[in-house]
């Protein structure tokens, strides 16, 4: 599946884009390469390049899911206002996830079955599950979790790496066999290719897009979760505004917003790239919103340079012909 | 909609028929000298001569794929020609884009019109108009809308959507806009395909008033006998070709059809009639509202049954209907004895069924997709080991079996189907659901734009299948092609089965006759039984 | 207004007679980065001018570092900072503490990596990870003082009034609420009735939106206490918009310059605020002096701030561990002495 | 029956139905709430509805030209903060080239959008999501995140949300609430009687078509991207007469609003139909909704979450009339995605069947 031509062009800009990103980084700091850093690197974005592994799944498929940020917001204060209703940690956790899994069959319902334009729908999320958090949990926070609870999101238990950080590490190896190897990862490409000719080959498309969509509010749901975990609260505004690092990160990537062309190694390298970038910006006391406007300049970049590089190609091959 | 239609000829024969002034003197509004133009592989035009006289009906006759809608496709602008020049009233114009032909005051209308259902009728007319200015005066535009209708003898508010109207009332809008830009050289492209009678007969009365304002209008289309009740000269197209223009009196429907198929058949050499096996198929009362109506036949293991008829009949809404994709609304499907309900593409494929579409690009293949991946798509599963990973050495092993018996000319099964030529592609579809193991494969067009090589080795691949004794229903518009594979042909017009000949009784007229409305003599089959 | 002078003059005087002073050396070389809660607030510009000042006098080579997250994940941005200037390895981290104890296991890092953590303006509640907490003034007191302003307002009848705070998660705003909520049950205040405290999270729109809505669900509130400088503007501001100057009062903290015409016009006829300036000042001074070991973050240990004087760790009463120094005087604001205040 | 058919549109019946939805909405929130039917509430509606109706006209064009414009919440903050540190800079700045320069500020920014979209090709959620966050960020670093305060402004900005034109009962008009007013106004006659407004409805209404018969297709797409961020721009003026006090943080999550407003106001998410008064609608319907449910106690963020839904069946039935468009024309697929970029027609990538 992965065009071998394209893979060596754009995941090798990444590469190189990355290693200079690190020099740099090491250059300002002698601790940057540090186990203490590198962790804390992944540490400070877990959430997002979790989500950013189904959002790939996603956009292969020709779709894309802009409420999942809303979705981890949601998951995030169902978590903390069933605690704080006395309800043990371990069932507030289960309820959490299938409420980010219910959001998602929802999205994925009016999705596949209505035919609704997923941005349309997605977006009604971002504001709706937005709103729904907000209402449960007011302006207040809610903190206190169980000693076991923060240790997910915050100590170091599996050698240096946090929990939070394992289960990236799972997930991706979970997506990039999905996606690469199974059967189920074929299908997806071949919607994202082309439905029409996927459903004439007697593809499920609606099921598999209801399926994609679901696990995409699960995943997001978890990272909600980890993100309670993470800072020991959770608010009514956590994970604001995340689409954006995950939108940026899974089409850094490479792959194509138009769906049915990309691939997890580029995912993984973007990811790499993003967070070092951050870090890197973070060490130089660049603010938080200059940051996230870098990152805003670097979506543009992954979608206008492909566009360009083709139809420069386009109009190189006319009049060559 | 009311479908069937008695012919009943609008003008008495005796009605002096408007011949073309001589050719000599009169200036030809629009000429088409030496046109030539070619789609990669395929040669769409092949040097054709045209010329338009205003005031004059001008009817294009051809099969599917003879180059008419190309023609309109370059007149227009929507295509520039290869070789050729197009002479407007006189000087050569070089014609870009709709704009640039609508000033000059060409105007197309398609079978689908190009209206925006948002705007009103009366905004659908004037839209394009540069000359009036930045500002919309409502009040005038409806008048002037209201005043255009009426000298088409149309009744019609200008001031409803164009979302709601009927087909016939957005062509006479589309006639309006024409008329609206002085339009001086009129194109209808197949404008009667689905107008009931009376919406004809008033098409034809618009028509009419504006030739006697001196429009040059060219008609097209496979109404044999509209055409021979309107034309002033009638012009055959066949493979590209301009085969020979005439005035209406001295040439006749029947002199046309045969012109318009008249193709050496000697190449391809009759399928050696196999025995007929049993009964694989038995489709009786079939149709889909709106679309096709009571269709009914029977299939026998290795047995071809030709779908013959022009575009628009409806051969490939069946092969829809029988594959599941959109499923028919009435009747029944006996297969292999048993009554089968096929409500999806995966019914059908359990059932055995196989539909390999006519628009491979669209709607056949995966393009990016590599090879082995396309062939194995509607049957992954049974390439997926346990753990639902899939099994590339398997696929790899199929795509190669496949790679040889239908000879596809590749460096490797991994390559991107897109980078195949148009003959590979058609074998990787047609690969892609020999896979499936079908006992019923539908073709429908599967050597329609392929090299005459790759053609041949599509009908080697049709006369094994059904010697293997499977059932192959072929909808193809190549008739000789029909003609020379199928057991017996069933013919189809507007949705409605008109005839089903057997090998001795089809031949290139009886099927074109059949197809354009002469109905044979003999009952449809099985109607009776 | 001036009885609180004289408390706090006569507190500071008893201190300096205390334990030897230990001397600050300036000129060495410290990196230091002030945190406020958020960017885009202008107390928090004052505190960075303050913190300058003091790294002039102390010519300390290495430019200080003014980082804020955005408010909107002020938490997260908070944690983000204090992590990242760990891994560089900073001298001392100065910190108005939004993030209430979520931001201990950053804290605590940087503690381990020998990093100073001072916190001014706002404490960690636990005050895990906490050197020392620079307090502006006593908790308690503020409470007595936001009491007082709002009888003096209401007069003698009392009435009904509301709060206005920041954002929940603030250590100080809660701290302050609840010791304004203990002041009131002093029989003096029986009249006052506190009807409802809601949040505007420091940000203009969502403070003028959430006055209104007070005003709205309260008809009959004579009173907006906001304890915080973009609150208090917000809240003045919307009741001069909708033309309830004399219904509604505003008090609170603000900013002399920010409430001048406010005042005048008699929508916020009282209210205080202490120093910023005065507080990134000390809170430099005392930062550099713990990274330089000029003094220990414990009791007793006493240092001289430059321009301010001597001033002395003790514990810190308001919260159940910690350390505090105690900055002293704050001004109530009126009529009259807004003027100069503003001018400064 | 049929005069009333012949006289009204499918989407006026839109907007009629949402006018009957906001009266509905006014008489059962009068009946829960005490004092709601004072010139307070109408004066909050009003307010909420000034800066989110000016956006909501802009949102209008581009939504009707199957695009979407998220970068508007961060173009109103970008404006309204630089203009008031240029207006506190120097006073004596007359208040009509402050006004000229925030929409000249904010149709640059909206020109940068439309270049990246109509020409570019790059799908407009795209570029506005990435332009929301730059605009925001490069706020926040040209500001030195710091903030203008209203003590800086001049009189004449300040006291301007006070000033009323004229009072109708307890309906007070102020001078904010009229700018807005007269934007509508200016917009609606605009997008009926001028021939570009027209032609953005067929683009958005039969691109194909529109490409086709050789409509400015590239080019109208341009200048709706310029009018939002124009319109943004005055927002952000209107914004720093209302506030008095600018934050690096003016506007954020405004952009959510307004396509909530204009979604469900009316305007066809697949583009090619709905009004600028039926997007002014949605803006009330949200302004209601907005004060009712801070006044009814109940958290005021149910309004969002109902928003989610009332966008959802605004988009089911747009999807239903389309749907039945669609199997009326036997077109065989109005392929459309808003955001996405306008299909790009088959005569352009030169259609090859003979």
């Amino acid at each position: 599946m992965i065009a071998l031509g394209r893979l060596k062009s754009w995941e090798g800009l990444l590469l190189a884009i990355l290693v200079v990103v690190v020099a740099m980084n090491v250059m300002r700091s002698p601790y940057y390469l540090g186990i203490d850093n590198v962790v804390n690197l992944f540490q400070l974005s877990i959430e997002k390049i979790i989500v950013a592994l189904t959002m790939t799944m996603i956009i292969v498929s020709g779709e894309i899911d802009l409420s999942v940020a809303s979705i981890m917001g949601l998951a995030a204060v169902l978590l903390g206002c069933l605690f704080k209703a006395g309800i043990p940690m371990p069932a507030a956790i289960l309820i959490a996830l299938l409420s980010g899994l219910a959001a998602g069959l929802f999205n994925g319902f009016w999705v596949a079955q209505a035919g609704l334009p997923s941005l349309a729908v997605t977006l009604a999320g971002l504001i709706g599950y937005r709103g729904l958090a907000r209402v449960f949990i007011q302006d207040h926070s809610i903190g206190g979790f169980p000693v076991w609870f923060n240790t997910i999101g915050q100590q170091r238990t599996v050698g240096p790496l946090t929990i939070s950080i394992m289960i990236f590490f799972i997930l991706f190896v979970i997506v990039a066999v999905t996606l690469h190897g199974s059967g189920l990862g074929r299908l997806v490409y071949a919607i994202g290719n082309n439905t029409q000719a996927a459903r004439y080959a007697g593809v499920r498309v609606k099921l598999i897009k209801l399926c994609l969509f679901g696990a995409s509010g699960l995943v997001a749901a978890l990272a909600g979760i980890l993100y309670g975990a993470r800072l020991g609260s959770v608010r009514g505004d956590i994970a604001t505004g995340f689409e954006l690092d995950i939108i940026t990160m899974v089409l850094l990537g490479g792959v194509s917003i138009f769906g049915g062309s990309g691939n997890i190694i580029g995912v993984g390298l973007s990811i790499l790239v993003i967070l070092n970038l951050r870090n890197g910006m973070g060490l130089a006391n660049i603010t938080g919103d200059t940051q996230t406007s870098v990152v805003g300049a670097l979506l543009i970049l992954s979608v206008l340079v492909p566009n360009l590089m083709h139809t420069l190609k386009t109009k190189w091959k006319e009049r060559k012909t | 909609m009311d479908r069937q239609r008695d012919v009943r000829p609008i003008f008495a024969a005796e009605d002096p028929v408007r011949t073309s002034p001589e050719s000599g003197d009169a200036v030809p509004i629009l000429e088409m000298r030496n046109i030539g133009k070619s789609f990669d592989a395929t040669q769409a035009l092949d040097d054709v001569s045209l010329a338009l006289y205003p005031g004059e009906i001008h009817a294009l006759l051809g099969e599917n794929g003879a180059g008419k809608s190309t023609l309109i496709k370059i007149i227009t602008g929507v295509h520039q020609p290869d070789r050729g020049e197009i002479v407007f009233a006189g000087q050569v114009v070089a014609i870009h884009n709709a704009a640039e032909a609508q000033r000059l005051g060409i105007a197309a209308i398609y079978q689908e019109p190009l209206l925006f259902p948002d705007l009103n009728v009366a905004e659908n007319i004037f839209i394009n108009h540069q000359d009036r200015g930045q500002v919309v005066g409502w009040g005038r535009m409806f008048r002037e809308a209201e005043a255009l209708l009426a000298e088409l003898g149309v009744a019609l508010d200008v001031r409803r959507l164009a979302r709601g109207l009927t087909l016939a009332a957005q062509q006479t809008v589309e006639i309006a806009k024409a008329t609206s830009l002085k339009v001086r050289v009129l194109i209808l492209d197949e404008p009667t395909a689905s107008l009931s009678a009376h919406e004809v007969e008033q098409l034809f009365k618009l028509v009419l008033g504006l030739r006697s304002q001196g429009v040059a209008v060219l008609f097209v289309s496979h109404r044999i006998e509209e055409v021979f009740q309107i034309a002033d000269k009638v012009t055959v197209f066949r493979d590209g070709r301009r085969i020979s223009t005439r005035p209406r009196s001295e040439t006749s429907s029947q002199r046309s059809i045969t012109e318009m198929v008249g193709r050496e058949t000697g190449l391809l050499q009759p399928r050696p009639p196999v025995p007929q096996g049993e009964l694989l198929l038995s489709v009786r009362g079939l149709s889909r509202a709106g679309v096709f109506e009571d269709v009914n036949f029977d299939l026998h293991r290795g047995e071809v049954l030709g779908f013959g008829g022009l575009i628009g009949a409806g051969r490939t809404d069946v092969g829809l209907a029988l594959f599941g994709i959109e499923p028919a609304t009435a009747g029944t499907i006996i297969l292999n004895g048993k009554r089968a309900a096929i409500n999806s593409p995966r019914e059908g494929m359990r059932l055995g069924i196989a539909y390999a579409s006519e628009d491979r690009r669209q709607l056949g293949l995966s393009l990016p997709m590599s090879i082995s991946a396309n062939i194995s798509l509607p049957v992954l599963v049974r390439y997926l080991n346990r753990v639902g990973l899939v099994r590339t050495s398997l696929e790899k092993a199929t795509a190669e079996t496949f790679r040889k018996r239908l000879a596809i000319r590749t460096p490797s099964v991994d390559l991107a189907v897109a980078k195949l030529s148009g003959g590979n592609q058609q074998k990787v579809m047609l690969s892609k659901w020999l896979n499936t193991r079908p006992s019923v494969m539908i073709l429908d067009e599967p050597t329609r734009g392929i090299d005459v090589g790759a053609k041949a080795e599509v009908h080697n691949m049709i006369c094994e299948l059904a010697a293997e004794g499977v059932g192959i229903i072929l909808i193809s518009s190549d008739l000789p092609e029909v003609l020379a594979m199928s057991d017996r042909v069933l013919v189809m017009r507007e949705g409605r089965q008109t005839a089903i000949l057997n090998r001795n009784e089809a031949n290139q007229e009886s099927v074109m006759r059949a197809a354009m409305g002469q109905t044979s003599d003999r009952p449809a089959e099985g109607a009776s039984t | 207004m001036s009885k609180y002078l004289l408390v706090t003059a006569a507190l500071a005087i008893g201190m300096a007679s205390g334990g030897l002073a230990g001397d600050v050396t300036p000129g060495k070389g410290v990196d230091m980065v002030l945190l406020p809660k958020f960017l885009g607030i202008k107390v928090f510009d004052q505190a960075h001018q303050g913190a300058l000042e003091a790294e002039k006098e102390l010519e300390n080579p290495k430019p200080l570092k003014y980082l804020g997250p955005t408010p909107e994940n002020s938490v997260a941005g908070q944690i983000e900072i204090v992590t990242n200037a760990t891994t560089q390895g900073v001298g001392a981290i100065m910190i108005s503490n939004n993030s209430g104890d979520q931001i201990v296991p950053a804290a605590k890092a940087a503690q381990a990596k020998g990093i100073k953590v001072v916190t001014w303006d706002s404490p960690i509640p636990s005050a895990e990870g906490e050197d020392v907490f620079v307090a502006q003034v006593d908790f308690t007191e503020i409470g007595k003082v936001m009491a007082d302003m709002a009888l003096s307002i209401m007069g003698a009848n009392g009435g009904k009034f509301a709060i206005l705070s920041a954002s929940p998660d603030a250590a100080n705003q809660n701290a302050w609420i609840a010791a304004m909520k203990e002041a009131l049950k002093d029989p003096k205040y029986a009249k006052l009735q506190l009807v409802d405290i809601v949040y505007g999270d420091d940000q203009q729109e969502k403070s003028y939106n959430q006055a209104n809505a007070l005003v709205d669900k309260h008809p009959d509130i004579k009173l907006i206490m906001a304890p915080t400088s973009v609150g208090i503007v917000a809240a003045a501001k919307a009741m001069q918009d909708g033309g309830l100057g004399d219904k509604v009062k505003i008090s609170g903290l603000g900013l002399p310059s920010e409430m001048l015409a406010y005042t005048k016009s008699g929508i916020a006829p009282e209210f205080a605020l202490w120093s910023f300036t005065d507080l990134g000042y000390l809170a430099y001074y005392t930062a550099y002096a713990l990274a330089t070991g000029a003094i220990k973050a414990e009791e007793g240990a006493t240092f001289k701030a430059g321009r301010m004087g001597e001033y002395k760790i003790t514990k810190d009463p308001t919260r159940a561990k910690g350390l505090r120094i105690l900055m002293g005087p704050f001004t109530v604001y009126n009529k009259d002495n807004i003027e100069a205040a503003a001018a400064k | 029956m049929n005069w009333l058919q012949r006289r009204v549109r499918p989407e006026q019946i839109r907007e009629l139905s949402l006018l009957l939805l906001i009266i509905l909405a006014v008489t059962i929130f009068g009946s829960l709430i005490p004092y709601y039917y004072t010139s307070r509430t109408f004066d909050r509606i009003a307010e909420s509805v000034t800066i989110i109706g000016i956006v909501g006209i802009g949102q209008t064009l581009v939504v009707l030209t199957r695009n979407i414009d998220l970068s508007v919440g961060s173009i109103v903050g970008f404006t309204a903060y630089f203009i008031g540190a240029l207006i506190a800079g120097n006073n004596g700045i007359n208040p009509l080239a402050a006004i000229l320069l925030a929409i000249a500020m904010g149709a640059v920014m909206g020109a940068i959008n439309g270049v990246l979209v109509a020409w570019a090709r790059v799908p407009s959620i795209i570029v506005t999501l990435g332009t929301l966050a730059i605009y925001r960020g490069m706020l926040v670093d040209l500001s030195g995140a710091r903030t203008v305060t209203s003590d800086s402004l001049p009189g004449w900005l300040l006291n301007l949300a006070r000033v009323n034109l004229l009072t109708i009962g307890m309906v007070r008009i102020g001078a904010l609430f009229t700018i807005a007013l007269s934007m509508v106004v200016i917009f609606q006659i605009g997008t009926t009687y001028l021939r570009a407004g027209r032609c953005i409805y067929a683009i958005g209404s039969n691109p194909d078509a529109a490409l086709l018969i050789g409509l400015p297709f590239r080019r109208l797409v341009f200048l709706v991207f310029v009018i939002s961020g124009a319109l943004s721009g005055l927002a952000g003026f209107v914004m720093l007469a209302r506030f008095g006090n600018i934050t690096v943080e003016a506007g954020r999550g405004l952009e959510l609003e307004v396509v909530a407003a204009v979604v469900v106001g009316g305007v066809n998410i697949f583009g090619g139909s709905g009004s600028v008064v039926g997007a002014t609608l949605g803006a009330v319907m949200l302004g209601i909704l907005e004060q009712s449910l801070l006044r009814l106690q109940i958290s005021e963020f149910w309004r969002d979450a109902l928003l989610g839904l009332l966008i959802l069946l605004a988009v089911a039935s747009d999807a239903v009339i389309l749907q039945r468009l669609r199997t009326l024309w036997g077109r065989a697929e109005l392929k459309v995605a808003p955001g996405m970029p306008p299909p790009v027609p088959e005569t352009e990538k030169g259609v090859t069947n003979p």
